[in-house]
């Protein structure tokens, strides 16, 4: 199976109002052509999960200023000011989740885990409406799975097979959303033969990958 | 029916299941045969739920490597594009939806579905690995089971008496006499076996079968 | 710091009555020296945890044998007869429970995650004693983390912090395992120093070791 | 005091808490020159939230690597050692314990421990990144902050005001006035800055401060 396909034929996938989850911690690991792409597309109303806002104008920030998001689930959107800027008027609904949280439920969307108990945000505007778990004396919020429609990976190498290398901080929540979405798309600075990459070195197994373009 | 000839018959039959590129786990046994029979054009990736994807050959002798075996405890190879991961990620591979089919042995399954093949009160009790997970997991669940055990009764039953793998999973029997589709009406009989009548079918299963006109003969 | 240690010395946390989690598939990535040095100080009374029985003689097997075990925590016996046929009498009490929910429940243990829900079980014995909720109509066994005293962990190639790589499938429970407990003993087939392992591919972070011994 | 001063005592001060070997996750701002001033002898492993651990120095110029930053977004470097994972396993190593210490800033923290120090509703709504995950799971929590907001108003209070990060996990704060110590008790004054009078200390501080009698001043 050769997943390496052209940024059109990728971005078929990508329709109105489906969710999107993007990859990158800062612009670092965000897969700029793809969120290009999604951009020029003219897509409307996603449902956008990602670290944070992007840089202005970068990543996320893309999305943002071309008002392509109806409702957004981030960590945190300080590094973006043109995010904030837009508050009163065509800002996105927002939902602010912690990051080890957003982390997490991203894996259980993943790995079929049908929510999970955390710490993190017992005593905090992060309880709203959720359901609280005490086990052995110890306070728990219910978090549940995030799931995606079409993820959009950074990775460093990829094999034609989706076998994924990540580099450095570009890992990030990249391969963590690879598992969450329906259809996985790839931005990949380089591409290999199938066999190049040593398996025990796969930091993301090709199964979950769909498509891969040449970053 | 000679039982050599009908494993591979079943083997054949469920290998005619995969579409190009799926992501397969197969049980120990007669599951493990599917592998030999894919058809022309058809590539598939075998999940091996101790750690990886791409699971290949049995090494030639002297050619073993002792950090790779498969689920079964025997030495493996890998394919090209194969991956190796930890456990856990083992898992949410299987339980997160990621495998397309799996194929598995039964003591027994029933029309609603139900798999009870890990434990046999007082008398075999190994503990149920991965199996539980799998059927779960996997988008469709093949049977893969002589159609009666070796007393002669119905392995296919109207309610599972051994205690449970999981509840509503099977998708697909392929037996040595039959193939036969769990439908949310109930068990449809869809082929059956070279020389047998469907009226020798039904008398061998224990469910009921649904018989809706179109029966064919398993073609493999 | 550099962790590498003597077996005498990594066994001293090593006590009556304590729970340890060892590492290995069929023996695939078990750390033979450890668990022959904790069979050797004749310790009691253990809980252990391992995704299995071990081969007969082998692995977890060693421990069975020289009845140092009170409880088992294990997915499947079935590949040491030796096991079974201590059942009436002097057999550990044995929990059995599903591979992926074992993962799971150690990496919930090292991840500070206090239970989570999973389809895994349902309608089954594995049902038994355990809180079932029910969200958007589908049913999840609520499974509880599991946590360790002493991890026993091979690995194939370890710097002298503790930054661990892993090969073929002998990876298995040994990064997860390494998480979830207080006290982690590396047996280690290669020792590098600090330094020459790609920080891109170390598979277990060096946070999580304590002591490494040559395997 | 000076403003630069106070914050380089704080920093200096802080840096004694830790053992060598800790794994330590040093928040944004003031936090940051804790990791200057390490005693002699202790060497710590510094985690980055984004995804590994081993922070080294910021590269010079030109030096920068487009795929290696900080939690704060500035070019990074690793130390030997390092290793680079994914944000799952970030947390894992945060919200499991395997964080020893975090120094962290804040807005305002009370006598229970409760911590306040990322929202200002209506105002400052950046959200709350990897600071709720810190506090609950990091073994110590640090707060490194000035002692009175830039009105003149103490941070240090009986109840915060501002919504909270978490539910008492303060252990240990250290302003450019005084280390304090959350006990069981309450806060109780350990040291106070060279120059400064308990007297001065608690009527800078809104929260009541258990003072023992062995209140000592702060050596950097």
């Amino acid at each position: 199976m050769n997943k390496v396909t052209t940024l059109e034929n990728a971005m078929k996938r990508v329709t109105d109002g489906m969710t999107i989850m993007l990859g990158g911690f800062a612009n670092v690991g965000t897969p700029e052509l793809l969120v290009e792409a999604v951009v020029a597309k003219g897509v409307k109303d996603l449902t956008v999960v990602c670290l944070d806002a992007g840089l202005p104008g970068k990543g996320a920030g893309k999305l943002i200023n071309a008002r392509a998001i109806k409702k957004y689930i981030t960590s945190h959107v300080g590094l973006n000011p043109e995010f904030s800027r837009q508050k009163c008027s065509e800002q996105p609904e927002t939902v602010l989740v912690p990051q080890g949280t957003l982390a997490e439920r991203i894996r259980a969307g993943g790995a079929g885990i049908g929510g999970f108990l955390t710490p993190t945000g017992v005593g905090t505007l992060v309880e709203e409406g959720k359901q609280k778990l005490t086990l052995n004396g110890k306070d728990y919020l219910l978090e549940l799975p995030l799931k995606g429609d079409v993820a959009l990976v950074k990775a460093y190498r990829a094999d034609k097979a989706g076998n994924l290398v990540f580099r450095k901080s570009a890992r990030n929540f990249n391969p963590l959303i690879a598992t969450a979405c329906e259809y996985v798309i790839v931005e990949a600075e380089q591409i290999e033969d199938v066999g190049v990459i040593d398996p025990d070195q796969v930091m993301l197994s090709g199964v979950f990958v769909d498509a891969i373009i040449q970053g | 029916m000679a039982e050599q000839n009908g494993r591979e018959m079943i083997a054949r039959r469920i290998a005619k299941e995969f579409k190009d590129g799926d992501i397969v786990n197969l049980g120990i046994g007669l599951p493990t045969l599917v592998a030999n029979y894919l058809p022309e054009g058809v590539e598939i990736l075998l999940h091996s739920e101790n750690g990886f994807i791409g699971l290949g050959t049995v090494p030639p002798p002297g050619e073993e490597d002792k950090d790779l075996i498969n689920a079964g405890n025997q030495f493996a190879t890998v394919v090209p594009g194969a991956s190796f991961f930890d456990s856990a990620t083992s898992f949410t591979i299987v339980r997160g939806g990621h495998i397309d089919v799996t194929v598995l042995g039964t003591l027994e399954v029933d029309r609603e579905g139900n798999i009870a093949n890990y434990i046999i009160p007082g008398k075999m009790m190994p503990g149920m690995g991965g199996a539980m997970d799998m059927v779960v997991g996997a988008k469709k669940v093949i049977i893969a089971t002589d159609h009666l055990d070796k007393h002669g009764n119905p392995k296919i039953l109207k309610k599972c008496r051994l205690p449970l793998t999981a509840v509503g999973e099977a998708d697909l029997i392929v037996t040595d006499m039959a193939v036969i589709e769990r439908t949310g009406e109930g068990l449809v009989l869809k082929e059956i076996a070279p020389g047998l009548t469907v009226e020798e079918v039904v008398k061998n299963t224990e469910a009921e079968l649904i018989v809706n006109g179109s029966v064919k003969t398993i073609e493999v």
